[in-house]
């Protein structure tokens, strides 16, 4: 079955391989080399989707990325379902499934379209001046209608299998856009050895060149030029040519983020082949050769199925080798549209008229039209097509003074070919935030001064012509390289005069005729023209106001347009009127290339430390703590946490516990000036810490509220290891950098990040040291000789550890550091020697509980970044002799002597079964009403086994004085009385630690 | 992928910090100098020196050599911080002809020869983790990474390496 | 006021929607005046508005140097709630949030108000001590605030993925169903028409260059790029260009501006009912009335007046968005934009008078002031007026920062939206 | 992503570094000696200015150490970078 509407011969695609598709349900065919639009309108089928507000019915507009109109799903299987692409931009591939969206039954028969009706009382921002009474109504009734309205197609509902990539790149010189302009440029800059990138988002290289049928380049035929140029190119090493490549967001310093399509145009991509790519390419030298885009023009009813862009409508005819009808009408402002009706002629499509809006149009096109018999309508304006599903004639009639029209006249047809002129593509120069320039000649925005070290060439800065474009990219490229190339092409083309016209056309359809200015958004002449009377003055309003440009081609076929009638309305000329920013992405870019390989496991790096492995296979259940993750508790059989919680602790009390410390953050503090250098950022003194002792350190910020903690040991004079929580490792260290580096530059000291060469195995209980003495070698574990709170250094199990005997359980406990190669070897031997003396694995939460029961605090816990050393009771570690630490002028500020303050205090619940809610508030008296007097909040709260009972910690307002006090929870289901106790519950005494 | 992908085999790791006459007395025992341009390394036999920093080098050595030891003893008293390393982290070495494309799919540097050329080292980044990137042949890089990190490095370069990407 | 209703429309309707007149009027600034706000964004207008409706000051202009709500009013993602941790900033977002709740009314503007709910996640086990600690703190406040179950997540938002295969799985939620969302122009564009209506100039294109103050210090006028106009009381709610502003009266300030951004899908038919924040993977997202998914990034690290940001934040927050759902991941970004946020150390504003007499100050809400919009503006037209803060604002001071009485809710929220 | 030039490691992705802050604010030799409002202006006050900015940097991801810059704010490109400890270049605006 061939289509209808394909032409014999010529274009680029290959009629021998005929292609299956089918559109809402319909099957058809096509053939390699079509895109999804060039299929459908070979088949006579220019109907392809809906509008957004007013679902008016809509054909194809354009033939590449500026489409606003062909929205279409397309769906693979379940999970691959893609909503919004432009059937100009879809290739076709063999078995492709394409679904028209925003309509309700069917393309043909919308429901939605009654909203065209009601036209004339919802124009732009009606919702802002309705839907306000009755209140309730607006959450229940209006909003649901409104949104139920919007929206174009239907979001996947599967997870999205695809995978996507990420690609750094850099070069010389990269060139963006493969038509005439990229080319040349591409070719200059190669020939100067450097690296070039050419990247175009169509599937083939070529651009405008791809639909010239009639040119000689260098007297070659244009497409022959174009395969040798590619050719040239492609043996180039330093060249890489990247199609299917959206040029998406020009960044800072010359970075062009792309986006290339990798398997989408393929009938069976390879299983596990990526979808798309992301190049993020950091260029010396950029050069825009973006060209320029068809401007439609305004007037009613330009938005029926069948009105075309002319050089769109060329381009279906010379590259996809499709007529865009039988018989049509070129209406148009600009030379271009009769090289397209000059085409269309000799490809025996009947051209009704030419009907030109220019008074006097003249020049080379222009008389070639004539020559070949082609009616012409000088001064001419199109005022209106007739038909619903599809134009069937036109309305035209004579322009007799500026905004007035004489007599209409009906031209019957199948199409219309309209062209305004050509807007060109300042997008990414204005993204880099080039500055652009009205130009008067061409009516239209160019580059004018570069922001970055860029140029644009060709059509996307006014040189229009074939000749004109090669010979600017060609300087343009060979300026990028800095290699002085030249070459001057010698072109045979006939060119026609650049200038369009821009804004709406006069017509005589009354007030209620529509012409369309953005088809996406349907926003009309006369949305702009009430934004206007409404005293929107400012186009950033205007188009707020009226959604104009917004839409998801963001008004690459509009913008000019709008900009057209808002100067009439507003009686300014258009640089008056300003331009709205040109935001990325050039053209829509999927979430998933952007989020790209992060995904999963590789979402975030996940760091297991040497024991981890173990932990796994004992059926450890984990948390995440930063990006480290930790052994939370070891359930036994069907234990839940509460009760495999309860036995380790049990356990570490009576027995011992083996807790994997690793992913403590560790830092090598070393130089003859380390005793100064911790003496100026923790609170504590260091000078008199001996060799082999350790000491419990507080970090404090600068403004004096508590940031990180942990056991810093004297390895040597001039040596300290330096423990912090897990998490705030990187925090503590950067800290210490900056100090160091920018404030004490002339300390003789030097920080290095441990972390990870040890790994830290803490043994806990009564039975650490039973446990442990028959491993060790050239160590005393004897009381007299390694007493609570000091460290040495000797072997392990054969390997050299540092031991420390420092608890953060309360009992007698060792923290032993071996190389973390070491440490799971190390860990396996003390649990096989731990075996008889019930030695018991534990996780982050029974330490959690048990270092509660001894009221020391937790960094993110007991504190948030808003508690003093002396609000949780740490006042004992400050050295009180130094002159200076970080954070201590602040916390001579009045606030932080302030009695209110909340400090640390131990909670006991009246009855003792009861387990208080973490961030659980905290009153005085009960039986309050919201908005309570709240005097701080619990911190900590377990149930402990060991006491029999819950307990809690809490930051509680002047606390320490409350002593005894019976307080306040309040709950949802009543107040839970507490008693104010010490933070210590478990051996105040301390004497366990001593085993 | 087996190939594109090794470990290194095993060493010893310092971080070498010091003032210049604790650097001198490290030259000596190294019997190399240490360099002192940006991004560079110094060898001899199996010893290698990175530069990490304007005053930091990462000493690489055979593991039973006892470098450290002799750097310690040579630098004495003269300011310097020697703080062995051999453990923290991993090495990790990747070569062939897509070494350069697929280390690109994480790495933002120009990793082209004239811009990275044999011999030149640096901290930067692959995607999320944090690495120590040497380039040691035309087509062969040597990644040091801290070992936590060294899974997830290995499951990225895994999956970046899925498609051909010899462009 | 020409009244806004579905009458009026069916009537304009009829007359081809001929007979609007201007929202408001475009005056040439006068010589002087009572009371002069800088900045035409939301808390500008707002400000203006309840000067003139609630404390009868008629003669005063709110000065703006582009155009109206086109600072970060007209670019943030308009999440609206007031599930702050601290008592202070509870009572300030919640007061707005009740203003919220009958704006459109009290306007004649339909600001959309969409109460879908703002559901934060939580997704490890600090985060759920965190948000519980919020969850209780904001009830005692009587602030609706409720723990969910990641089931119980799952079923108010459909679309979110809480398998636990997730690097970082849903542990649990914090869900105030008084959040939402409101449509950002419309609160702009509301508060200017109540303004201009009890006749506040509202004079667009007019920038601020100097500040001029008298003998005693107190400020007499300010100089613009309309020429100078003579005011007793100035009230700067400039946003990200405040410390410029006060520069101008030599006033420093502890603040910085960052660039954040933010970025919408193609529109589609509705799948998102309500708005889902996730502060330790970093995503922010919701669905507006025309269709686009509307979401959040964070900030650059570095300060910038450029209205822009690097690409690798805007993955970032996509990566976030596209574990949490999914589906999305074949969803095509539309258009990305950034706004320049004035950061305190505290992550709280400062609504508060300054040292110098007559000078006043709203600035410092970052990422999160757009639902303060009608609390900010309320509090600091009071302060304005009264040359006294109200007690709602009372603790924003400047010397908040001096005497060391900070609202630290950074500890409540990495980016707080 | 910015392209940022290291004096010790030559121009270099954003990525891998860490911004500091507002440069050339030492911290005062004795803190004690500073009534508040000179402290809250050492620990809080910044010029956050529209324009050139003097700024701290760190390359963390490369040689790790601080280094300051003058950029513009308003383009954000930079003007100069030098090492910490050096003093801040004395230029008005972007290099011409
Ligand atoms: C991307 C992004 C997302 C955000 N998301 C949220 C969110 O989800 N929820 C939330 O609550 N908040 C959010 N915010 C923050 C919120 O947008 C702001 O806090 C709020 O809009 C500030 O309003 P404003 O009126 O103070 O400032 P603006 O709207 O910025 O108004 C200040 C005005 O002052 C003008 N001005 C400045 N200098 C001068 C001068 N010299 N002379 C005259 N005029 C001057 C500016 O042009 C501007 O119009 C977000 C911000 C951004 C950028
Ligand atoms: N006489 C006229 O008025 C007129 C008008 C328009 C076009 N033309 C013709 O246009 C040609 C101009 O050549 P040119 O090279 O400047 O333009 P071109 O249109 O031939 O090529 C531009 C190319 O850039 C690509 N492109 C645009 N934006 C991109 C992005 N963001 N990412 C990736 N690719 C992108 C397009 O796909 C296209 O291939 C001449 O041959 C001329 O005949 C003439
Ligand atoms: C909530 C919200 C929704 C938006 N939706 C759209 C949209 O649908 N289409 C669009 O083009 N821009 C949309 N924008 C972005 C604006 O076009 C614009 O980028 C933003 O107001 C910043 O202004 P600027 O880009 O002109 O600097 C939206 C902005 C916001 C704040
Ligand atoms: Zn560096």
């Amino acid at each position: 079955m061939s289509a209808p509407f394909r032409t014999d011969a010529g274009g680029q695609i290959d009629r021998r391989k005929s292609l299956t598709f089918t559109f809402d349900g319909r099957t058809f065919q096509g053939v390699e080399g079509d895109t999804l639009a060039s299929a459908l309108l070979a088949n006579g089928v220019h109907l392809m989707g809906r509008s957004f507000k007013y679902h008016r019915p809509r054909g194809v507009l354009g033939a590449g990325s500026e489409e606003p109109n062909a929205l279409v799903s397309v769906r693979r299987d379940k999970a691959r379902v893609t909503p919004n692409l432009r059937a100009t931009q879809v290739e076709l591939y063999d078995g492709l499934v394409a679904q028209s969206q925003n309509r309700w039954p069917s393309l043909n028969f919308d429901m939605g379209a009654v909203t065209s009706l009601l036209s004339p009382f919802i124009p732009a921002g009606f919702y802002y001046k309705t839907f306000m009474w009755p209140r309730k109504a607006w959450d229940h009734l209006y909003e649901p209608a409104i949104r139920a309205a919007a929206g174009l197609g239907d979001a996947p509902t599967e997870a999205d299998p695809d995978r996507y990539l990420n690609r750094f790149a850099h070069c010389e010189v990269l060139v963006i856009g493969a038509g005439p302009a990229g080319l040349a440029a591409a070719l200059a800059a190669s020939k100067s050895g450097q690296r070039v990138m050419l990247v175009d988002e169509q599937a083939q290289f070529g651009g405008s060149l791809l639909a010239v049928t009639d040119a000689l380049i260098d007297g070659k035929p244009a497409q022959v030029w174009l395969d040798e140029t590619l050719a040239t190119l492609a043996a180039n090493p330093k060249v890489t040519m990247i199609c299917r490549a959206n040029a998406f967001g020009y960044f800072a310093h010359n970075m062009i983020g792309i986006t290339e399509r990798l398997s989408e145009h393929q009938a069976h991509p390879d299983a596990g082949a990526p979808r798309e790519r992301l190049w993020q390419v950091r260029a010396r030298e950029v050069v825009l050769a973006t060209g320029a885009i068809e401007r439609p023009l305004v007037f009613p009813d330009n938005d029926r199925p069948g009105v075309l862009l002319a050089d769109a409508a060329r381009i279906y005819l010379n590259r996809y080798g499709v007529k865009p009808g039988k018989r049509v009408v070129v209406a148009t402002g600009h030379d271009e549209a009769y090289r397209a009706a000059l085409d269309m002629h000799r490809a025996g499509v009947e051209i009704a008229a030419i009907v030109d809006a220019r008074p006097y149009p003249r020049g080379p096109l222009v008389e070639a039209a004539k020559a070949a018999g082609l009616t012409v309508r000088e001064g001419y304006a199109i005022t209106g097509t007739i038909g619903e599903l599809r134009v069937n004639g036109a309305y035209i009639a004579p322009i007799i003074a500026a905004g007035q029209v004489g007599q209409t006249e009906t031209l019957s047809c199948d199409g219309v070919l309209m062209s305004g002129g050509f807007t060109p593509s300042v997008h990414l120069f204005s993204q880099s935030r080039g500055k652009v320039v009205w130009d008067e000649t061409l009516e239209t925005y160019l580059p004018g001064q570069s922001a970055e070290a860029e140029r644009s060439a060709g059509a996307c800065r006014g040189r229009f012509g074939l000749a004109q474009a090669l010979a600017d990219g060609f300087a343009a490229g060979a300026d990028a390289a800095r290699h002085p190339v030249t070459h001057s092409f010698a072109v045979e083309a006939v060119e026609g005069d650049p200038k369009g016209v821009v804004g709406a056309l006069p017509h005589n359809r009354g007030q209620g005729a529509k012409a369309f200015i953005d088809w996406q958004n349907d926003v009309t002449t006369k949305d702009l023209k009430l934004a206007v009377r409404e005293g929107f003055q400012s186009i950033e309003h205007i188009k707020r106001y009226t959604t104009t440009g917004m839409a998801t081609d963001q008004g690459k076929t509009s913008n000019l347009n709008a900009l057209g009638v808002i100067s009439d309305a507003l009686h300014r000329p258009i640089p008056q009127i300003g331009l709205t920013t040109f935001r990325m992405p050039y053209t829509p870019v999927t979430f998933g290339v952007l989020a790209g390989m992060a995904r999963g496991d590789l979402f975030d790096p996940i760091r297991t430390t040497p024991i981890h492995d173990w932990a796994v296979e004992q059926g450890a259940v984990f948390e995440d703590v930063s990006l480290w993750k930790r052994a939370r508790f070891f359930p036994q059989g069907r234990e839940d946490m509460e009760a495999a919680v309860r036995r380790e602790c049990l356990s570490v009390r009576k027995d011992c516990g083996i807790f994997d410390a690793s992913t403590l953050g560790k830092i090598e503090v070393v130089g003859p000036d380390a005793a100064e250098f911790m003496n100026r950022m923790y609170i504590n003194a260091w000078t008199k810490l001996g060799v082999g002792k350790c000491r419990y350190g507080i970090l404090c910020r600068e403004d004096g509220f508590v940031t990180d903690d942990g056991v810093v040991g004297r390895i040597a004079h001039d040596r300290f290891h330096v423990t912090t929580t897990t998490g705030g490792a990187a925090r503590v260290l950067g800290m210490m950098e900056d100090y160091l580096q920018t404030e004490w530059p002339e300390l003789n000291v030097w920080l290095t990040s441990t972390t990870e060469q040890w790994a830290v195995i803490a043994l806990q209980g009564p039975k650490a040291r039973t446990i442990l003495e028959g491993l060790v070698e050239g160590i005393d574990l004897s009381p007299e000789a390694l007493s609570h709170m000091s460290l040495t250094e000797g072997k392990i199990c054969g390997v050299p550890t540092r031991l420390f005997r420092v608890s953060f359980s309360g009992e007698l406990g060792f923290e032993i550091n071996v190389p973390a190669e070491h440490g799971r070897k190390v860990w396996e031997a003390i649990w096989a020697a731990g075996q008889p003396h019930g030695l018991t694995p534990y996780g982050t939460e029974t330490m959690h509980v048990l270092r509660a029961e001894k009221g020391f605090i937790i960094i993110g816990q007991e504190t948030d970044g808003t508690a003093t050393p002396d609000d949780v009771g740490l006042t004992w570690a400050v050295g009180k002799a130094k002159p200076d630490y970080v954070g201590k002028r602040s916390l001579a500020r009045p606030a932080m002597a302030d009695p209110a303050r909340k400090q640390l205090v131990g909670l006991l619940t009246q009855d003792p079964a009861v387990v208080l809610d973490e961030g659980a508030q905290i009153i005085v008296t009960r039986g309050q009403k919201p908005p309570m007097k709240l005097m701080g909040h619990v911190t900590s709260s377990y149930h402990s086994a060991v006491m029999g009972r819950s307990i809690a910690l809490a930051m509680v307002s002047g606390g320490r004085a409350r002593r005894g006090e019976t307080l306040h929870v309040p709950m949802p289901e009543g107040d839970i009385a507490v008693t104010v106790t010490s933070p210590v519950f478990y051996d105040p005494e301390g004497a366990r630690v001593n085993g | 992928m087996a190939d594109l992908m090794t470990n290194a085999p095993s060493m010893a790791r310092h971080v070498l910090r010091g003032r210049l006459e604790a650097l001198l007395a490290a030259e000596g025992a190294l019997g190399f100098a240490l360099p002192r341009e940006a991004c560079r390394s110094a060898s001899l036999n199996d010893a290698h020196a990175l530069w990490l920093g304007p005053d930091e080098w990462l000493i690489l050595s055979a593991p039973e050599a006892g470098l450290g030891d002799r750097l310690e003893g040579a630098m004495g008293a003269h300011p310097h911080s020697l703080v062995e390393v051999t453990d923290r982290q991993v090495g990790l070495v990747v070569s062939g002809i897509e070494a350069e494309a697929v280390l690109s799919v994480g790495c933002p540097l120009d990793l082209d020869q004239a811009a990275f050329p044999i011999g030149m080292c640096t901290r930067t980044v692959l995607s999320k983790a944090e690495i120590v990137l040497w380039r040691t042949g035309p087509e062969t890089f040597h990644l040091e990474v801290w070992r936590s990190f060294a899974a997830y490095l290995r499951a990225f370069l895994t999956a970046s390496a899925v498609v051909p990407v010899a462009d | 006021m020409q009244k806004f209703s579905a009458f009026e429309l069916f009537k304009q309707g009829l007359n081809g929607q001929a007979g609007w007149k201007p929202q408001w009027r475009s005056p040439e600034p006068k010589a002087a005046y009572d009371a002069v706000i800088i900045g035409g964004g939301g808390h500008g207008l707002g400000a203006a508005y309840y000067l003139a409706k609630q404390h009868g000051m008629r003669n005063i202009a709110v000065l703006e140097k582009g155009w109206l709500g086109g600072g970060n009013t007209g670019r943030n993602t308009t999440i609206i709630r007031s599930n702050y941790l601290f008592d202070e900033s509870a009572g300030l977002y919640d007061h707005s949030v009740k203003l919220w709740e009958g704006l459109s009314q009290e306007l004649n503007y339909n600001v959309m108000f969409s109460q879908r709910g703002v559901m934060m996640l939580a997704h490890t086990v600090h985060d759920v001590q965190v948000f519980k600690r919020h969850v209780h703190a904001n009830r005692a406040n009587g602030v609706d605030n409720e723990w969910l179950s990641p089931e119980e997540a799952k079923a108010y938002c459909p679309p979110l993925n809480i398998s636990d295969n997730m690097r970082y799985p849903v542990l649990g939620a914090a869900l105030q169903r008084r959040g939402g969302t409101a449509r950002h122009d419309a609160v702009a564009w509301g508060y200017a028409r109540a303004a201009d209506d009890l006749g506040v100039d509202i004079i667009e294109n007019c920038e601020v260059t100097g500040i001029r103050r008298n003998a005693a210090g107190a400020v007499e006028a300010v100089e613009t790029t309309k020429g100078l106009i003579r005011t007793p009381k100035i009230g700067v709610s400039a946003a990200g260009h405040t410390s410029v502003v006060l520069g101008m009266a030599g006033v420093r300030l502890p603040l910085e501006s960052y660039p954040l951004q933010a970025l919408v899908s193609e529109p589609i038919k509705p799948v998102f009912p309500c708005v889902v924040m996730s502060n330790t993977i970093h995503a922010y997202i919701s669905q507006s009335d025309k269709g686009e998914l509307v979401i959040g990034a964070g900030t650059d690290i570095y300060t910038s007046y450029t209205q822009r940001g690097g690409l690798h934040i805007s993955q970032h927050t996509l990566e976030a968005i596209c574990e949490l759902f999914p589906a999305f991941r074949r969803m095509r970004m539309l258009r990305n934009w950034g706004g320049i946020v004035d950061v305190t150390p505290d992550r709280s504003p400062i609504v508060a008078k300054t040292p110098v007499p007559g000078l006043y100050v709203n600035c410092g809400w970052g990422t999160g002031g757009f639902k303060a919009t009608p609390g900010a503006a309320h509090t600091l037209a009071w302060t304005i007026a009264k040359d006294e803060p109200h007690p709602i604002n009372a603790p924003f001071t400047i010397e908040r920062f001096r005497d060391g009485h900070l609202i630290d809710e950074a500890a409540a929220a990495a980016v707080a939206h | 992503m910015l392209l940022i030039t290291c004096p010790h490691c030559g121009p270099r992705p954003e990525l891998e570094f860490v911004h500091g802050g507002e440069a050339h604010i030492a911290r005062p030799a004795q803190p004690e000696a500073l009534n508040a409002e000179e402290w809250t202006e050492y620990l809080y006050m910044r010029a956050n200015p529209k324009g050139l900015h003097a700024e701290r940097w760190r390359h963390l991801h490369g040689c790790a150490r601080f280094f300051n810059a003058l950029r513009d704010t308003t383009t954000d490109q930079f003007v100069v970078t030098y090492k910490t400890g050096e003093a801040r270049p004395d230029l008005k605006g972007p290099a011409a």
